[in-house]
């Protein structure tokens, strides 16, 4: 019951399809606290990653290059808060899964580490209504769920659901970091929408490891 | 939404193609990855000045690229920043060896795609210093946001940082001048209208046919609140008190007033706000020396405007007025 | 209607207040009557330049008064030609005793009161000479119309013929310039919204979301014919076809090629269009050796473009090429 | 039954107040087929008329100095096509009405310079959707009704109801002068605003005959 370079195929996979049918409602989201291109960016950014693996003579063998991938691609293709963001989380994600199959302890260094990379990067912690608002309370049900002996595919599913109740926390939160806090006090009542993708992020993982299985 | 455009997706790309071909004389410009470098290279000897940011606030940056002030320019998609693999080959194509300074607006997407440019150009050993602008008093300055943003005050800086480099400081010397622009100028702007992002294609927010924002960005963001429709002066006072308070602009002080369309505003109504403007400075003693009318840094059609006032020196005031030769400011 | 206005009343004279404070060193303003003067009064020996018209066409012509271009502008009301006793002491402040050439757009409105005016320079013997530019291929010129309007083209006129004004030819010889000027040069433009003249309070006419107007003139008429919105590359061959038809333009001709904002239309999709404009020219084996891109001669907020065509012969492009310094134009 | 300097002043008087009242509505017939400005140029240019004569030490003794003092202030007030148009119109009438009361064949005279004044100007004949198809029936009925030896007032009458049924019969005609007729086919189905306006005036006339009569 681990997880390997097949499912992190697959999760990017069905992290691009999810994206690509949720273009609209998160551009949405961003035009009304932000600058209504987080849709477009994201999707600009999984639309290179699938061209970029489609066109390799031979797939990756191991997870830490799928990430390492999607790390450097959306770096370079989607500008932005969210391609740094994304990218150094994929980026930190890389540098703990040089291994051939993840455990429930694999996958929680994974989270732990997507999570630091975007903390690194955008200083910002719980309760400013960003994505750090959907990867905390991820990479704490994960913890969580692995300490309670869970396998890997069930520490995912528990890191989902924390996410998408973070990105739902989000709503009434009035932001204090990204573009949304120029908004100030009329940012509370929006969803954000980085929190949001990252809930569709790892909803893709959790479907991911369900569909390999 | 109706614009004079093609594919959405092809907006950035296309403009970029007509502003070559439109400037020959004074640009070349790379399409992949996107950005625009002055014509002939970088001048051997003279540091090398990068700005960038998202597309969709034309003529900035690209408008700035020839003698005089900047080297390179680098567009993002519309309103989103670009990525550091278009910054990295931009710093590349404005360095002679001098260095480069890097002018940023304070957008976290700006700034930390940026930041990552520089670590790159670090990792090849080239010197690249970074000045963050963030003019904008509409944003507080504090825990409880990002910073404020930069706005229009970020062409003044360009104009005296690229004099100053024209005239052959070194890069320290270049980042200082540009840092006393950044301590020395203060922004405001209202909307009358939203903008519509092309791929977006519905207005970034919706306002009442009597409403305006009053502190907007320049990202087709809302600003800090909604007001009712006003007179042109009870609006302009409206701008410029905030940015005379936190410059603490006292009498017989020198300033440059920046009246700035935010792009779907005729050049008119710029000149009732500049006569307001500049009346009730001079009623507080404050003499404006150094003038300029005009949408310079844009939100697409937004209709709107803002103000920018510049505390000037002698050496600051020299340096604005020394030679500039771009598409969009010539003197 | 929101406008950055005070009273509708006051828009033209406050407009000139802001624009005599912008620019001090360039102009003078009279405000009763109307009118702007270069800085220092007629050049002696030189042949004066005059253009005028209704206001809300900005910077159109106040913007291009200075060195190399107009001795001075007389602005009406919005979209109201001005009155021969604004127009009268105009061509007083401009004669330095060379005589005055008038830059006259083609409307029944401009036409008589410069008419007017004329008469009453000559009956104080000075000698005015009138221009009337019709560069718009939207109007037929014939008996079912008032003759084609002038349009963005005037700006071409008034740039050429201030050139030879200020290298020293005499009133007949650049009289002359300018009507060779105005044989080779026609505009065509297009309207993607209506505007609103401040004191009507409505829009100058209705279009639904996916109608555009093609065939515009700058008063906020409606064009020639509705069509249903298209590409910017469609439209831009709607309006470059009949001008290129119209000038008879062959293979190897030299052009400058003029793409203008009428308002409120980002400068990006300006550039959307020159690219365009600029390959079909290409492809046909026109050659574009000179380019202006800006809104120069707007209709207030109206969303729009024109694109001009001029047909360039060496003297046309050395006088095109001349050193210009206006606050609108310089080089 | 002669019309005299008062009947003069009360015409202005009326005229200003009439066009005053339809300012809107003139606006709106020239915002439809030319550029909105038309109630705004004659309400200024009347609104002049009044300030100039109100400012006088002494009221003019005689008719022709009376549409002097119009024509020289709509010519410098009104801009436009219609300022030197009505403006050369009242030019030319004044210089038939230097006698100090006016007969029938006085008031044909006057109605009959201010057209020549147009045209000689504006260069328009009737049917190109002008205030010529307002002047032009306007002339013709007065030198009608003066030959079958009417009054003045009647004179009058004649001529302002022939302005209006004028002015309506260029409701359908497509322009071939001035502004609309960039419009083409476009400016059938809407009054030309000149000719509305020149009905105005002719009214007014007709009423400071009635109320001084
Ligand atoms: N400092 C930060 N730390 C963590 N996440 C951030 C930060 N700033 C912004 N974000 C996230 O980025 C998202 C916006 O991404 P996007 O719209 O692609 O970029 P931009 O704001 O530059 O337009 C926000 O919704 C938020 O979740
Ligand atoms: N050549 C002409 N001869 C007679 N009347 C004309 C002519 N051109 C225009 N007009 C009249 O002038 C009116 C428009 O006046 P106005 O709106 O004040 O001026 P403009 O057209 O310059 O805006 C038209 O409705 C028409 O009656
Ligand atoms: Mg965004
Ligand atoms: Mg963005
Ligand atoms: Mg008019
Ligand atoms: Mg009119």
């Amino acid at each position: 019951m681990t997880l390997d370079v097949t499912w992190a195929l697959l999760w990017v996979r069905l992290t691009a399809e999810s994206v690509r049918a949720a273009k609209d409602e998160l551009t949405e989201l961003d035009r009304v606290i932000g600058d209504g291109d987080h849709g477009e960016n994201l999707d600009r950014g999984f639309t290179a990653v699938s061209a970029k693996l489609g066109a390799l003579e031979e797939q990756p063998a191991r997870i830490d290059e799928v990430l390492k991938i999607v790390a450097t691609t959306l770096m370079s293709k989607v500008g932005g808060a969210s391609g740094p963001l994304y990218g150094t989380a994929f980026l930190r994600a890389a540098k703990v899964t040089g291994i051939p199959e993840l455990d429930s302890q694999g996958v929680v260094a994974l989270l732990e580490a997507a999570l630091e990379g975007i903390t690194a990067r955008g200083h910002a912690e719980a309760g400013q209504k960003t994505m750090v608002d959907a990867w905390q309370p991820a990479v704490d049900a994960a913890e969580a769920a692995a300490g309670a002996g869970d396998d890997p595919e069930r520490v995912l599913a528990a890191a989902a659901r924390a996410a998408a109740d973070g990105a739902r926390s989000t709503t009434p939160m009035v932001a204090t970091k990204g573009r949304a806090s120029y908004l100030g006090e009329r940012s509370a009542g929006h969803e954000d929408p980085g929190a949001a993708s990252t809930r569709l992020i790892l909803d893709a993982a959790v479907r991911a490891a369900e569909e390999r299985g | 939404m109706k614009k004079l455009i093609n594919d959405p997706q092809d907006v950035v790309e296309e403009t970029l193609q007509g502003f070559a071909a439109a400037h020959a004389d004074l640009v070349e410009v790379s399409l992949d990855p996107a950005f625009v470098r002055r014509a002939g290279g970088a001048v051997a000897g003279k540091v090398g000045l990068v700005s960038g940011g998202g597309s969709g606030h034309e003529p900035l940056h690209a408008g700035f690229v020839g003698r005089g002030m900047l080297d390179a320019a680098v567009p993002g998609a519309v309103f989103t920043s670009p990525t550091p693999d278009q910054v990295a080959p931009a710093f590349e194509a404005a360095d002679s060896g001098a260095g480069v300074l890097a002018i940023v607006k304070n957008y976290t997407g700006d700034v930390l795609n940026f930041e990552t440019a520089v670590e790159l150009a670090e990792a090849e050993d080239r010197r690249v210093l970074s000045v963050v602008v963030n003019d904008d008093v509409a944003v507080e300055d504090s825990l409880y946001t990002a910073g404020r943003r930069g706005v229009a005050g970020t062409l003044a800086v360009e104009k005296i940082a690229g004099a100053a480099a024209e005239r052959g400081d070194d890069l320290d010397a270049v980042a200082d001048v540009a840092r006393r622009v950044v301590a020395n100028v203060r922004s405001m702007g209202v909307a009358l209208s939203a903008c519509t992002v092309p791929h977006v294609g519905r207005p970034s927010f919706d306002l009442a046919d009597d409403e305006i924002e009053i502190g907007i960005g320049i990202h087709g963001e809302p600003g800090r609140h909604k007001v009712p429709m006003a007179s042109a002066d009870e609006i302009t006072d409206q701008l410029l008190a905030p940015v005379v308070e936190d410059l603490s602009l006292a009498d017989g002080e020198d300033v440059l007033l920046f009246v700035n369309g935010i792009g779907g505003t005729p050049l008119s109504e710029l000149y009732v706000v500049y006569r307001r403007a500049r009346s009730v400075l001079e009623a507080q003693g404050v003499r404006v020396t150094r003038s300029l009318v005009g949408s310079y840094v844009t939100s697409l059609e937004m209709q709107g405007a803002s103000v920018t006032v510049l505390r000037l020196d002698p050496e600051l005031t020299t340096l604005w007025d020394a030679p500039v030769h771009t598409a969009a400011l010539r003197w």
